[in-house]
């Protein structure tokens, strides 16, 4: 896809291959990874933003002496960033050390080799696997086992707590979440996700889109166990319990300072980005224009891709900043008691209207 | 397939490299002062007592048995919801009957309680006035 | 099992009202918005609806002033103060009501009274007042005060006085006289004690 | 528990903890998140006041009697003036009455939402909690109107209030009411009834009234257990006998009585009820000088004196030992804070971690009154 | 490298590597361990037989079956342990056997 | 000439940088949220929807390693202090401490009596900005923190560093 | 290039599965063990089993290995981290293991294997579907059994600890 592209410009490419390869291919890892961290400091931004208008109040507003932050503050995150390469990086004495220090990169590789199977547009997706859907739940494990290892590797007791918490959180919701992927898969037949966002494309009864959502009651409870199993694999509120600020100090985050920090903090919100891709990718038409036949074209189809996306991540914002957190205990039942049977009623519903329907 | 897998290879080892260099820049132009009580575990301000690695709560564990088992099911319904379209009833039913199964499981792990997270709850505490908890004396006071 | 439903029922129901209102001060946020912006808005704000006219103000609390000149020395104001964070020193002047130009001594108040007292030291240590306004109450002079309110025709509103040492957060209000010029007034008797 | 129970892992929440409101540590012993034992160690925020009271004049009590409770320190040094003025016999004019009630009843709402938000902030929901305090702050505009001062304010003296009502403030104050009034239904809808909140707070950390009353507990938390106990009606003082309210107990609406939701909503329509108060208050506000009945030097007679007032954290009561001298002997402050705080270990053992912040929010203590 | 050789000996280091570390390790926790590296070393074999060894797609299948039974297996395995643990304050396996007599 | 003019090149570098370290600095300073007595409760209102701290960029954070700012909000008893001097410590540099109200400058209302009270936070930490105050006013905190970022801002880390 | 890729993943398979084994430290090991099942993955993949690579990291990585980190931290404490080998056990297992690859080695490399190559398939999850709906229905329908039976004993092992 994209790789053909950038390696079809690249002049050298038909004597060495190989080598066009891994330049287009890194090129495209460092598109991505700056990507990540452009994305990052408008979020950060909007969220500050987003919650300050909900709260009455205005937010930044880089008011300051000196050098401010900008107007309205738009540079806030940038010297936040800043700062946090600034800041002194600890490993306590009684952290384990090798772990302390692997955490960040498993989280942040975790999220971020996700990124290569997402579509931007028609023809902008890093590498379309054929189990691309299924690839992306498969790296969603290495965040578990990163946040494990800085929980544990802390030697801190609300971060041991913080790590195993948010285990145990994001393992029980990747069955929904996959449970719910399944009804989408079982409609389109594949996992590529260009292939699932071409399932979608043209309309239901020529008004709706013909999107996954709106394809049958089934799959619209789907959607919502999916992106709420989001929510909680990304440790928003209310499923923030792994970083609640009130119990857990900062969680498995506690003894995490300066650049560590930022690619724990990074990665949620690269996390956060993930997810709502996917939900709009597989269910809500991805690239696709909701008012089909009219807007399509690869610049249009990157607006919409983002513009779902963003809608999705906003919607996690405003989560966070309505809602009180939920108990562990509570959540696990959120998860299996209510979720998984719910996604599973939603595999038969999707199974027999589409048999008797589709 | 190579060539979509090795991209994400090559995104593994630039994700390494890419998570590398802002630490390594933080490095040279952090600050870097280590004292004893810079490095001393971080227990709101208190002494921290005993490591943290201790042994667990079994809780955890229970979730993640029951996680892997579902895993397990969702991994094998991808492979059938692909083909679920072609092969229509014959692999519904067939799915059917392994959901079925499944659910079985979890209505057993359900009905037994494995998914709740507390065993006990201490109705009244346990500290010295357990005991004068006395049923005459719960309707003696209340509303007035 | 209708439980399992209603709950689940509820659940959506109340977090959408939440969200709701969330989402409604959101949108109204140019209306809703409280926010003092401080160094460039002040206190108060005469746009805000809850903005009081300034001269409504009985007080504010903030820092402590004295007109040295009206001062007499009775020392009320550090006896009613109860952390004792008022320090003065008094000596008794020649004559009562004179002016003493060499140490800046103006002998009489502006409400007339006749002083008979130098107020060789007045300290004021703001680090260690709790600004309960107790010390301003038995001033015969009216002349130590909280800054701001009605005060204020006398000295403006300030309670910005920050600083990044703490000994300047000690406000010595008497006049900065060098020590001989001074000590001609002290009682003989006195020095030589000392 | 059988065998695996996990190590008892000891914890200290605080004495920096985000959620202990002040510097109270929770030594707890958990096993994985349930703690079996909680213990609350305290004095992290020992001020001396006692012994500060004996060595300053009467007078100058009262702006220690501030820092004690200090998200009410009008309802603290409101029962240290009757206190006083008990044990000098003194009578203070009519309007000096009605003003302490008046602004005893604002400073009961602001320090119950300003608990409520610190609740709502423990079970996780930030944005109820920056709305109490943006209203939280109207009441404190008009304390600084008033005395000028937004957080201790030294105004309620022995035989008196330091400055009058300044002209329009009781339209300010019912302005004020009239906006506040609606937004109790705000909260409501924001969190009260939301329900993952009620998941949160309902059947946890239940006080039985017989547990609450052996205990010494009072204030909310007592008629969060459903008993009606209010000083305020049962021991009138001041002139609390001429308003008509309603003591509000916990119902157990959502779970049990005297669960943590009950202790949140009974302040929250303890709100409700001051506004009452201060309504009625304000209607028949008489009018008169309100430095008349100030003693030019308190000196009272050689006794003691134990008056007890309702604080909006139960019963606040002052000894106050006299040995005619202007300094008082001995100075005795039973803190309602403390006797919360004392119930907690009986209450939260067997909870979760997270019920237990809880359980310490709906308790709403003020270190500085605890440690005095 | 792509050769059926070269992936039957990494499956056999593999393999052996994990026969090690169940022969010598005395921890439950770390024998199962052992196992699973013993059922990856097969799994990688079944996989390059099927595109090998004419096994075709059904290797693919027996390594689906052989993943799904290390599952099952490491679900009661660890289970086991943990009941062996609380039962005899070790998991180690000797001890364990040591106790019983 | 040419080894000079070098120089001063890279000292215009090095300053240039540290103007921006200064700025990214002074304009995001995290706080550290703990409250000790009734400042605390002023402090949480300066972060609330009234004043709003967010406006100059600060955030508060729970945990010692990612904050910069501490703001010591009450009175320092004595059995506080080693832990203040502890949290303090695990902060991770760079890092500042404001004292905020009497109590914490110089043991405030408490200073002559209080057995048990710290005279003034500055004993066991550095302090680099004191607010008056008992509570200190909103403002007063605000403008105490903008009197910080002007001394972050005048702060030359690389230079020193160099040096 | 493919070359490189292939003996580096290779290269961390092995290395990582010796540390599994070597390491004293238990939570190193199951570390370690991510490392080996990721380049198993790797290795799936390059013999084009894209699905069943995607199965290694799902169930291996977020279900297996989670399940021993929690065991590990479920048994232990910090002091019994470390395990101690008897150095005997390990000598002697060492030539056992020593011994049985050599065979395997030999076994291996003179064994004229049958070879045929088949070409890529181009859907393996279909494919995969498509078997173990038809030709591997009985096995699949076992397999939900002993799943059932893994969960129950497994549910009913921890309870007992309760
Ligand atoms: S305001 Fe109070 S503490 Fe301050 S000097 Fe005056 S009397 Fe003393
Ligand atoms: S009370 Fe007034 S006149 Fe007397 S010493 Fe104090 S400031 Fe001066
Ligand atoms: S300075 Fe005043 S307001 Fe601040 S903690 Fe001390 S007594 Fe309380």
């Amino acid at each position: 896809m994209t790789i053909d592209q950038i390696i079809n410009w690249i002049p050298f490419s038909a004597d060495l291959p190989a080598i066009a390869f891994v330049i287009a291919a890194s090129l495209c890892a460092v598109t991505v990874f700056l990507f990540i961290a452009i994305y990052a400091l408008g979020i950060i931004y909007g969220e500050v933003k987003i919650s300050s208008f909900m709260q009455d109040k205005v937010g930044p507003m880089g008011q300051g002496v000196g050098f401010h932050a900008g107007k309205w503050g738009l540079l806030q995150p940038v010297a936040d960033a800043l700062k946090l390469i600034l800041k002194e990086d600890i490993i306590p004495a009684a952290a384990d050390k090798k772990l302390f220090i692997m955490a960040p990169f498993v989280v942040f590789i975790g999220a971020f080799i996700s990124f290569a199977a997402l579509p931007f547009n028609q023809n902008t997706v890093v590498s379309d696997l054929n189990i691309g859907v299924f690839y992306i739940l498969a790296v969603g494990a290495l965040s578990v086992l990163g946040i494990i290892l800085a929980g544990w590797g802390s030697n801190n007791k609300w971060a041991l707590y913080g790590g195993m918490r948010s285990a145990a959180q994001i393992v029980s919701y990747e069955i929904p979440a996959g449970l719910s992927i399944v009804t989408a898969v079982m409609l389109t037949g594949t996992l590529s996700m260009q292939g699932i966002v071409e399932f979608q494309s043209g309309t239901i009864w020529g008004i709706l889109p013909n999107w996954i959502v709106f394809n049958n009651p089934f799959t619209f409870i789907s959607f919502f166990i999916f992106y709420i199993s989001g929510v909680a694999e990304c440790n928003r509120t209310p499923f923030d319990i792994p970083e609640a600020e009130s119990e857990l100090v900062a969680g498995a985050f506690t003894e995490y300072s300066g650049m560590r920090y930022a690619f724990f903090f990074l990665s949620e919100y690269a996390e956060m980005f993930v997810i709502s891709a996917v939900a709009a990718t597989v269910f809500l038409g991805g690239w696709n224009s909701p008012i089909s036949g009219f807007f399509d074209g690869p610049i249009w189809g990157l607006f919409w891709f983002m513009g779902k996306t963003l809608s999705l991540v906003f919607v996690m914002l405003w989560f966070r900043w309505t809602f009180p957190r939920l108990r562990v205990d509570q959540l696990m039942n959120v998860s299996w008691k209510v979720f998984l049977p719910f996604s599973l009623v939603n595999i038969f519903g999707v199974a027999i209207w589409s048999l008797i329907v589709g | 397939m190579y060539r979509d897998f090795g991209t994400i290879f090559l995104f593994i080892l630039l994700g390494i490299v890419l998570v590398y260099v802002p630490l390594l820049i933080s490095k040279i132009i952090a600050p870097k002062k280590d004292t004893p009580d810079k490095l001393s575990t971080y227990e709101c301000g208190e002494e921290s007592e005993g490591s943290a690695w201790v042994q667990f709560n079994i809780r955890f564990y229970v979730i993640a048995l029951i996680f892997l088992i579902f895993d397990v099911e969702v991994v094998l319904l991808f492979p059938w919801a692909v083909v679920f379209k072609e092969l229509g009833l014959l692999a519904f039913v067939e799915m059917a009957i392994f959901l079925i199964i499944l659910i079985v499981g979890l209505a057993y792990v359900w009905k037994k309680g494995d998914l709740d997270w507390v065993k006990y709850r201490v109705k009244y505490g346990r500290g010295r006035y357990r005991k004068i908890v006395g049923k005459e004396e719960r309707t003696s006071v209340g509303s007035a | 099992m209708s439980k399992y439903f209603r709950n689940i029922f509820e659940t959506i129901s109340t977090m959408m009202t939440g969200m709701g209102i969330t989402w409604k001060h959101m949108m109204n946020i140019r209306k809703d918005n409280v926010t003092l912006q401080y160094p460039e808005e002040r206190w108060p704000r005469p746009e805000r609806d809850i903005g009081f006219d300034f001269s409504e103000y009985n007080i504010i609390r903030s820092r402590l002033q004295v007109d040295i000149d009206d001062c007499i020395g009775c020392m009320k104001c550090e006896r009613a103060c109860p952390v004792q964070c008022i320090k003065i020193v008094t000596t008794k002047s020649g004559a009562k009501g004179e002016d003493l130009p060499d140490i800046n001594h103006t002998g009489i108040t502006s409400s007339g009274t006749k002083k008979a007292l130098i107020v060789s030291r007045f300290d004021i240590d703001m680090t260690e007042c709790c600004y309960c306004n107790l010390c301003t109450y038995p001033c015969p002079e009216e002349c130590i005060f909280m800054t701001g309110g009605p005060n204020s025709h006398k000295h403006p509103i300030d309670y910005e006085f920050s600083q990044y040492d703490r000994n300047d957060l000690i406000y010595k209000f008497a006049k900065d006289v060098e020590e001989e010029k001074l000590s001609k007034y002290l009682p003989q008797k006195e020095k030589a004690e000392v | 528990m059988g065998v695996v129970h996990g190590d008892l892992m000891t914890l200290n929440i605080g004495p920096q903890h985000p959620s202990t409101h002040g510097v109270l540590r929770l030594k707890v012993k958990t096993d994985g998140e349930i703690i079996s034992e909680v213990e609350p160690i305290i004095g992290y925020l020992h001020r001396c006041f006692e012994k500060h009271c004996e060595n300053v004049t009467y007078d100058q009590v009262i702006p220690y009697t501030d820092r004690c409770d200090y998200i009410a320190a009008m309802n603290n040094n409101f029962g240290y003036a009757v206190a006083v003025e008990e044990l000098m016999e003194i009578k203070v004019p009519e309007r000096v009455e009605y003003i302490r009630v008046i602004v005893a009843e604002l400073n009961r709402i602001a320090s119950h939402l300003l608990a409520l938000g610190a609740f709502g902030l423990d079970v996780g929901a930030f944005t109820p909690f920056l709305y109490m305090f943006r209203d939280r702050e109207r009441i404190l505009d008009l304390f600084e109107v008033l005395c000028g001062a937004r957080l201790l304010y030294n105004y309620i003296w022995v035989g008196g209030i330091s400055h009058d009502f300044p002209p329009n403030f009781d339209s300010k104050i019912i302005e004020f009411l009239d906006y506040f009034e609606p937004k109790i239904d705000e909260y409501n809808n924001l969190l009260t009834f939301n329900k993952i909140f009620i998941e949160r707070t309902a059947d946890i950390g239940v006080l039985p009234p017989e547990i609450a009353i052996s205990y010494g507990v009072s204030g909310p938390n007592l008629r969060g257990s459903g008993v009606t106990w209010d000083l305020r009606r049962d021991d009138p003082y001041s002139i609390y006998d001429k308003f008509d309210f309603n003591i509000v107990i916990g119902e157990g609406e959502m779970g049990t009585v005297g669960d943590c939701w009950d202790r949140y909503f009974v302040r929250m329509i303890e709100m409700k009820e001051s506004v009452k108060i201060i309504r009625q208050a304000l209607k028949t506000l008489p009018s008169g000088d309100v430095h008349q009945a100030l003693p030019k030097k308190i000196r009272p007679p050689k006794g003691s004196i134990y008056k007890r007032t309702e604080s909006p954290r139960g019963d606040l009561a002052y000894y106050i030992v006299s040995d005619g001298s202007p300094i008082p002997y001995r100075l005795k402050m039973r803190s309602p804070a403390f006797t919360s705080l004392s119930v907690l270990e009986e209450i939260s053992s067997g909870w979760m971690m997270s019920d237990v912040l809880a359980i310490l929010g709906s308790l709403d203590i003020v270190l500085g009154e605890i440690d005095r | 490298m792509d050769s059926l050789n070269t992936y039957l000996f990494i499956a056999a280091i593999l393999f052996s590597l994990g026969l090690f570390g169940v022969i010598t390790r005395r921890n439950g926790v770390a024998v199962l361990m052992g196992i699973e590296l013993i059922l990856n070393a097969a799994n990688l074999n079944f996989i390059a037989f099927a595109k090998f060894g004419g096994m075709n797609m059904s290797g693919h299948i027996f390594a689906l079956f052989v993943i799904i039974m290390a599952a099952a297996e490491a679900a009661v395995a660890l289970a086991i342990i943990i009941n062996m643990y609380n039962n005899f304050k070790t998991i180690n396996v000797d001890d364990v056997q040591e106790l019983r007599q | 000439m040419g080894l000079l003019e070098n120089k001063f090149q890279d000292n215009v570098v090095v300053a240039s940088m540290d103007k921006l370290l200064g700025w990214a600095r002074s304009t995001s300073p995290w706080f550290f949220q703990f409250g000790l007595a009734c400042c605390a409760i002023e402090m949480m209102a300066t972060a609330a929807s009234r004043h709003d701290l967010m406006r100059i960029g600060m955030i508060p954070r729970s945990s010692p390693r990612q904050a910069d700012v501490m703001i010591v909000a009450g009175t320092v008893t004595m059995k506080m202090a080693l832990r203040i001097k502890k949290l303090y410590e695990q902060m991770a540099n760079p890092k500042y401490v404001i004292a905020m109200g009497s109590c914490a400058t110089s043991g405030g209302p408490y200073w002559q009596h209080g057995y048990h009270v710290l005279k003034g936070v500055d004993l066991v930490v550095p302090v680099d900005v004191y607010i008056p105050g008992c509570p200190p006013r909103p403002e007063a905190l605000i403008e105490g923190l903008l009197k910080l970022q002007e001394k972050i801002q005048m702060d030359r880390p690389l230079t020193k560093k160099i040096a | 290039m493919a070359d490189l890729a292939f003996w580096m993943i290779v290269l961390l398979t092995l290395v990582s599965a010796a540390i599994v084994v070597l390491n004293r430290n238990l939570v190193y090991s199951a570390i370690a063990l991510l490392f080996t099942f990721f380049g198993v993955a790797g290795l799936y993949v390059f013999l084009w089993a894209d699905f069943l690579a995607g199965v290694q990291v799902i169930i291996y990585v977020g279900g297996i290995l989670v399940l021993i980190i929690f065991g590990i931290m479920l048994t232990n404490r910090i002091t019994s981290v470390n395990i101690s080998h008897t150095s005997v056990q390990k000598s002697m297992g060492g030539l056992v293991v020593l011994g049985i690859l050599s065979v395997l080695g030999i076994m291996i490399f003179n064994t004229p294997w049958l070879q045929t190559e088949f070409v890529e398939p181009v859907q393996t999850t279909a494919t995969i579907g498509t078997l173990l709906m038809m030709d591997y229905l009985l096995p699949f329908e076992v397999a939900s059994l002993l799943l059932l039976a893994a969960l129950m004993g497994a549910a009913m092992l921890s309870r007992r600890n309760e």
